[in-house]
């Protein structure tokens, strides 16, 4: 451990200042100061939504804070774009890789370089040495001439990476790096983070995964709702105390169970493969029961579900619904079966955002509306104001369109619109993503109490604590197979991430964690 | 915003009527080319609007952007709404305008047909204005070019599109004159190719005759676009010795070629003379002067007497005008 | 940036107000479009005094009819989400194939089906590439317009085929309480086309489709199923459209409609159809056809220059869209 | 062996290469049938059916690469040569260069005319070119009135770049437009700014990120898009000799863009090279050629052309579905 920044000495690299934003009128990020020392590993932590990605991107000019000023070696500066922020030394790693798909690697990483006249002409073979010079110093075989195109998505961050060595950058943050990355890939990250550290530049890190702050950053900043709640030393914390911080109370009283009688089998997968995504899962969710799935960012778990509810079908296995073995080759056959999915990605899979929200709790219930193909207005009404009520959805029309309520709110009306179809099995893929904390723990009293009804439940998570409270078992995925089946008491932090990482690289999991 | 630009152009297109109310006393006249910025029509609207300024009609033209079969209908029946008493119309097509012009008929319209003819429709037009009798096109044609390569050696025709009717009458005469008439027993006609009376595919088709029929002594063009672009292809070649062109086409348009020696002669008629004679026999009919009746006769100012052959089609001249370098700076369309 | 606009909503802590709902009524872009339409009258009975007749007017209606009923059904493709720019073309080899059995002598009715038979076919070609493929709609059916055009061409060469029995002929000339049978035919089929896109389950999932074509997929809409089914649509209609003008013109010819895809865009994009789909109406179609006649019509009685035409169709198109996009992100937030 | 399959893969992968086979496989089999056709005039035949579409075609790819289309480039053609053609009627004493330059301005201006449409109202490109597709052919009557520019006032110095050659026979158009190519080579492959459209075609949401101007580059990609059509339509006038306003570069998008995406370029954007797309010319001339020499009725050029665009389209998305397979490949590798 490099500790060598604990408290704030000397001058910082950058301070924000009461910095604010708002979107459309609402506050996400809430008078902000934070300092950033030169030579430190600096951590953002905080829930989904809870403020760090956006002051992450106020940080490298993708958004201009509304209120408040940085400043950057005590004198205030405007990093008014991507650009601006190139040329004052910062750089940011995006989330998920922001590259060029069709342009060479090499090229990639010198794109929008601001040295140079436009017409300027393009060094190839200079870039392209560069380029080979950059993949040894990180120590991975990229074939720099290639397309990105073609690479994984942990080669793409890993490129991602070298961009910002190579940009030279004072200022590095990065936005969950590590997601896609193998903990091989991952150990060679903080490598170079740290000798980028001693060598006196400054790194913010925004991750998750407490072993990774724990194993690489000097400070954590904690941010819940818009607000900085904390900057202190990574040591001076413990685990419990970080989520304690970020979701303002203890997991405990948040996560409550409510105990069903676990019935018959209602969902059974064998040996569903998909080449290129997963191979081989076997498992089966019980009537009353709640079954996690849980694993790294693309170990498979979103392209299974996919696969069984018929939106992406698998290219072999068995699906059993209800004892009876069935083929879903379209979503509409998973709904007649009683299944029901809540998407993921809420903005382009769940909601239809310019149409109103009573259409949006209607749209998977088209016989109940409509008994003989024209909709009956006054039927369909009733059933959406039902859901409304029912739900708790706060709105201010039925007419309203949906894209003007609340991510919580959009969220609970997709969950009506299934609800609606009476499913016998739910399969929920990070249903509380982007959720404010107080509807989050509504949808652990719902998710418990439509298991309570007799409902069988998958429920896709990435958040652990949320799988552990919830859970009847977990199962694990890891690389496209299934790796852990795991009963409530069995399954702990650790067991999970055991099986969620690759077996190829476990042996190094010890450096990392 | 979205209103205000609307009515702008609108406003400006106000401000580009021709003319609004037509006078009732004059006989008026409409004049719809197969389509507009094509320049041979330029020149029969011409005798159009000379004729009608000596004789006191009231003349307008109004064309369509393409030349596409059934572009020519919405005018048809505008102008037959606003009520003029004679449409002379250069058909697109031979039947397609067949119910729309029966109409305009009904309604007391005279219909003349100009410059080329409802072939196989003559019951939806009242008469019909040609050039010259087209029996004698072919034959004509047939004799320059022979003229020119002393009446032996392989020779091509490049025409319109293959169901161009005015074409294909001649080439079949060409092709009779060929086979009967033994002063032309050396020639020997090896291809008929279709430019469709677009330049690129014109220009497409003369060079592949080039280039198919290496013997090849003389081409027959009888298409403006054709001629032109075969005359284009040959002047680049360089081939004005070994090929001879020749074809109807406008003075314009072959000027150069003719001038450079590409091109010794070529045919045509006057595309003015075709309107002169339609105003004239259009207000002559009107008023009671001509009657509308196959053999009979009447005086038109500068082309002389007139008589309405079968079908009703009457001539503006007996010969087609051959074009060379001594007459071609006489003529300006 | 998907992520970020998640980020964003999420936050909101309470439903922003609704908007008033008369607000909603007068923001619409068929509003505009009727603003548009009355005004178009008033111009164009200013600009001619022939212009304020409804036999007249509904006489030339005839002309663009065909148009704006294709138009009613590619209102729904593009509220879909895609677009084809292909029956204009389609329109023309559903009708060689008509003309081209009638001429080979297979009964007319047989060679009516034909026709059905090979516009659901083209239909179904252009919907296998969009959907089976994943290819884009817009690049996919301007390969199969200059293919379809290019087939017709084949079959019909350049001529046009045409002698039908009289009772074929000349539909537009039919009359119902003095409405030509084509426009009667474009009424039905808006109330028709009206009704399923307002009040059926089918309507209600094209807008859904269109507004998000993943979710739609998500809440168990069988988006390739209705895809597939509104090309193959666009196909049979684009084939009635072709046999109403053949009927229309007495014969048929390869170049028939041709450039008519630009009007059907104009029609829908007028009427208020948002081009990225999820939004439009069959009224505004409706109305936005009867714009294009005004217009059409208006200019061409009124003897302005097919050039001021093609310029106000182009800046109409240009404006529509931009005005439709204003005022769909209006409401948008 | 396995470097010589290797090769050969590489080789298949290159959409160029496969092009090459194309050609040559279509000139053998004229050839066989019309043996006449293996000649050095043929070779001057295709050579002057192509600088037209070549020039035109330089700048639909660009738009292409962009991630957006032109459809306008016809009326822009015959705008720029209607203008030019009435400068030498008109003017017959200015230089024939000036009125080269006015039709290379003039489409320019057309061009970011496009180019302010798309960026400024944030619209499809395809529909408003499809609108000023319509609009520009307005102009083009509308300053003509509608009247055709003759062949006597073509000046010879023009007309003659088709003719006349500087060395081995090769005409001044076909030198021209291949200057034309090699300029748009350097221009996207060797400039900073080149990359930049790929750039911006290949991801659009990250270019701004990167520091891409897209706004300005867009506009610059439509101008010169629209400059090439104004050459063009200078080329027009000395390759056909006159100008008219209703014929003139009507339907010539079409064929430049069947031409381009025949090069490899994707409509996806990011995707072609100028070799690809001198390429797709060269076929499509060597066809356009082949079918009279072949005695095939001009017919079927339409249906060939229509054919050739869809089997383009579905190559491409082969290729493309191979890249994603080879990217779910790598991941599970990983």
């Amino acid at each position: 451990m490099h500790a060598n920044i604990t408290t704030e000495t000397g001058a910082p690299l950058m301070s924000a200042r009461g910095i604010t934003k708002q979107f459309a009128g609402i506050e996400v990020l809430r008078n902000v100061d934070l300092n950033l020392m030169r030579g430190e590993i600096h951590a953002l932590l905080g829930e989904n939504g809870a403020g760090k990605s956006t002051f992450a991107k106020i940080l490298a000019g993708v958004y201009r804070p509304t209120r408040g000023t940085l400043m950057l070696n005590g004198s205030p500066v405007e990093v008014s774009s991507p650009i601006a922020a190139q040329k004052l030394g910062i750089t940011l790693i995006h989330q998920e890789p922001i590259s060029f798909p069709d342009l060479s690697v090499a090229e990639n990483l010198v794109l929008g370089r601001t040295d140079g006249a436009l017409l300027g002409r393009v060094p190839w073979a200079q870039m392209t040495r560069d380029a080979n010079a950059l993949m040894d110093l990180l120590g991975v075989r990229i074939d720099v001439t290639k397309p990105m195109r073609g690479l994984s998505i942990a080669d793409q961050q890993m490129v991602e990476i070298a961009r910002a060595l190579a940009s030279d950058s004072r200022l590095i943050i990065m936005d969950e790096p590590t997601a896609p990355l193998t903990p091989k890939e991952v150990e060679t990250l903080f490598k170079i983070a740290r000798r980028l550290r001693d060598e006196g530049r400054t790194i913010v890190f925004i991750s998750h995964r407490l072993e990774e702050v724990r194993a690489l950053c000097d400070r954590v900043t904690i941010f819940r709702d818009g607000d900085k709640v904390e900057t202190v030393a990574t040591d001076a914390l413990t685990d419990a105390d970080i989520i304690r911080l970020m979701i303002g109370r203890s997991l405990k009283e948040y996560l409550h169970k409510t105990g069903s009688t676990i019935g018959e089998v209602a969902l059974k997968v064998e040996n569903l493969t998909l080449p290129g995504f997963f191979a081989d899962v076997s498992f089966e969710v019980r009537k009353g029961e709640i079954v996690g799935l849980g694993g790294l960012v693309g170990a498979g778990r979103t392209d299974v579900a996919r696969a069984i509810f018929g939106v992406a079908p698998a290219a072999s296995g068995r699906v059993a619904v209800n004892g009876k073995e069935v083929t879903i080759s379209e979503p509409s056959d998973a709904i007649a079966l009683g299944l029901a999915f809540v998407p993921e990605d809420r903005a382009t899979a769940g909601i239809f955002r310019t149409l109103s929200v009573e259409q949006n709790i209607t749209a998977a219930i088209p016989k109940r509306i409509a008994p003989n193909g024209v909709i009956r207005r006054a039927l369909e009404k009733a059933l959406a104001s039902d859901s409304v009520k029912k739900l708790r959805i706060r709105l201010a029309s039925l007419r309203q369109p949906i894209g003007e309520l609340s991510g919580g709110n959009q969220q609970k009306a997709i969950l009506a619109r299934w609800l609606l179809t009476d499913p016998s099995v739910l399969i929920l893929d990070e249903p509380t993503r982007g959720i404010d904390i107080g509807v989050k723990a509504e949808f652990y009293d719902m998710i418990g109490e439509l298991a309570a009804s007799g409902r069988a439940i998958l429920l896709i998570s990435s958040e652990l604590p949320e799988l552990l409270a919830l859970c009847d078992r977990v199962l694990v995925m890891s690389e496209g197979r299934l790796t852990a089946n795991l009963s409530r008491t069995e399954a702990t932090q650790e067991s999970v991430m055991h099986a969620a990482v690759p077996k190829t690289a476990r042996q190094t999991v010890g450096v990392a964690a | 915003m979205f209103k205000k630009t609307l009515l702008a152009g609108l406003a400006l297109s106000v401000a580009m009527i021709s003319g609004v109310a037509l006078a009732q006393d004059k006989v008026s006249i409409v004049y719809i080319p197969k389509n507009t910025g094509n320049p041979y029509f330029d020149s029969l609207v011409q005798g159009f609007v000379d004729a009608c300024a000596e004789l006191g009609c009231d003349f307008t033209t109004a064309a369509p952007a393409t030349a596409e079969a059934t572009s020519q209908i919405p005018f048809i029946t505008a102008q037959t709404q606003r009520g003029v008493d004679v449409i002379a119309i250069s058909p697109n097509s031979p039947d397609a305008m067949n119910q729309v012009l029966d109409r305009a008929r009904e309604k007391g319209v005279l219909v003349l047909a100009v410059n080329g003819d409802l072939v196989d429709n003559y019951e939806h037009r009242d008469a019909a204005i040609l050039p010259v009798d087209f029996t004698k096109t072919g034959p004509g044609q047939v004799e320059l070019l022979g003229s020119m390569i002393g009446y032996e050696g392989e020779i091509a025709i490049l025409s319109a599109t293959t169901d161009a009717p005015d074409q294909n009458t001649w080439i079949a005469a060409m092709e009779n004159s060929l086979a009967t008439d033994p002063k032309y027993a050396k020639m020997n006609l090896v291809a008929k190719v279709y430019g469709d009376d677009e330049p690129q595919k014109s220009t497409t088709e003369a060079e592949a005759l080039l280039q198919t029929y290496p013997n090849l002594k003389g081409i027959i063009s009888p298409t403006t676009v054709g001629v032109a672009a075969a005359a284009q292809v040959i002047q680049s070649a360089g081939k004005a010795e070994t090929v001879k062109l020749t074809g109807l086409g406008t003075p314009n348009q072959m000027r150069p070629f003719v001038k450079d020696g590409t091109v010794q002669a070529f045919q045509l008629w006057s595309p003015y003379n075709e309107g002169w004679l339609a105003a004239h026999f259009a207000v002559g009919l009107k008023n009671g002067t001509i009657s509308n009746e196959v053999g009979s006769t009447f005086e038109v100012p500068n082309l002389g007497s007139i008589t309405i052959g079968e079908h009703n089609v009457m001539n503006t001249q007996a010969e087609l005008t051959t074009f060379d370098a001594a007459n071609i700076d006489e003529f300006n369309f | 940036m998907n992520s970020t606009e998640a980020t964003t909503t999420s936050t909101v802590r309470d439903a922003a107000a609704a908007r008033p709902r008369w607000q909603v009524l007068l923001i619409r872009p068929e509003t505009m479009t009727l603003a548009l339409l009355i005004g178009a009258i008033i111009v164009a009975s200013n600009l001619s005094p022939f212009f304020s007749d409804l036999g007249f007017i509904l006489e030339s209606s005839t002309y663009y009819i065909e148009y704006a009923l294709v138009a009613l059904v590619l209102t729904l493709v593009i509220i879909s989400g895609e677009i084809d720019l292909s029956p204009a073309a389609m329109m023309a080899l559903s009708a060689c194939v008509f003309a081209w059995c009638y001429q080979a002598g297979v009964p007319i009715e047989l060679s009516m089906a034909a026709s059905l038979v090979a516009g659901i076919l083209m239909g179904l070609v252009n919907g296998i590439l969009v959907i089976r493929f994943q290819l884009p709609s817009i690049i996919v059916t301007i390969g199969t317009l200059t293919l379809y055009r290019g087939l017709a061409q084949v079959l019909a060469g350049d001529r046009s085929i045409g002698k039908f029995p009289k009772w074929f002929n000349g539909i537009d000339y039919r009359l119902v309480f003095d409405v030509p049978v084509p426009v009667i035919l474009f009424i039905v089929a808006s109330i028709v086309l009206a009704l399923v896109l307002g009040t059926t389950v089918v309507g209600r999932q094209i807008y859904q489709i269109g507004t998000s074509e993943v979710a739609a997929r998500h809440a168990g809409i069988r988006v390739r199923r209705i895809k597939t089914g509104l090309f193959v649509l666009m196909g049979i209609v684009s084939s009635i459209a072709g046999l109403l003008t053949a009927s229309r013109l007495a014969s048929v010819r390869y170049d028939m409609a041709t450039g008519g895809e630009l009007q059907m865009v104009l029609m829908v994009m007028l009427g208020g159809t948002y081009i990225f789909g999820g939004r439009g109406t069959i009224l505004g179609t409706f109305l936005a056809s009867w714009l294009l006649v005004i217009i059409a019509t208006g200019m061409t009685v009124a003897n302005i220059a097919v050039t001021s035409q093609l310029i106000v169709m182009g800046l109409l198109l240009i404006v529509s869209i931009i005005a439709t996009n204003a005022i769909y992100a209006r409401t948008q937030r | 062996m396995n470097a010589v399959s290797n090769l050969l893969g590489t080789l298949f992968q290159r959409r160029e290469a496969g092009i090459v086979v194309m050609i040559v496989l279509l000139v053998a089999a004229v050839g066989i049938i019309q043996p006449r056709f293996l000649s050095l005039e043929t070779l001057r035949i295709v050579m002057l059916a192509i600088p037209l579409i070549m020039i035109a075609a330089m700048g639909q790819m660009m738009v292409l690469v962009a991630r957006h289309v032109d459809l306008s480039i016809g009326s822009i053609l015959g705008f720029s040569a209607i203008v030019a053609g009435m400068m030498f009627r008109d003017l017959p004493d200015w230089p024939v260069l000036v009125g080269v330059l006015v039709a290379v301005a003039l489409g320019g201006a057309l061009g970011l005319l496009n180019g302010l449409l798309v960026t400024i109202f944030k619209l499809p490109s395809i529909i408003v070119t499809l609108g000023t597709l319509s609009l520009y052919r307005g102009f083009v009557f509308l300053v003509s009135n509608s009247r055709q520019v003759d062949p006597q006032f073509i000046p010879k110095s023009l007309i003659q770049m088709s003719q006349t050659s500087p060395f081995i026979g090769i005409p001044w158009i076909v030198i021209i437009a291949f200057i034309v190519a090699l300029l748009t080579y350097f221009f996207l492959d060797h400039t900073r700014l080149g990359r930049q459209i790929y750039a911006m075609g290949s991801n659009p949401v990250a270019a701004p990120l990167r520091g891409i101007r897209v706004v300005p580059v867009t506009l610059l990609v439509f101008t010169i898009s629209g400059a090439l059509a104004g050459l063009t339509g200078v080329i027009y006038a000395s390759r056909f000799g006159y100008v008219n306003p209703g014929i003139t570069g009507v339907g010539f998008e079409f064929t430049v863009i069947a031409a381009v995406v025949i090069g490899g370029v994707s409509i996806n954007g990011g995707v072609g090279t100028v070799l690809g797309t001198v390429l797709g010319v060269i076929l499509l001339g060597t066809v356009n050629v082949a079918l009279p020499i072949l005695g095939v009725s001009a017919f079927w050029q339409d249906a060939i052309y229509g054919t050739v665009i869809i089997v383009a389209l579905l190559i491409d998305r082969s290729v493309r579905q191979r890249g994603i397979k080879a990217l779910s490949g790598a991941r599970s590798n990983a």
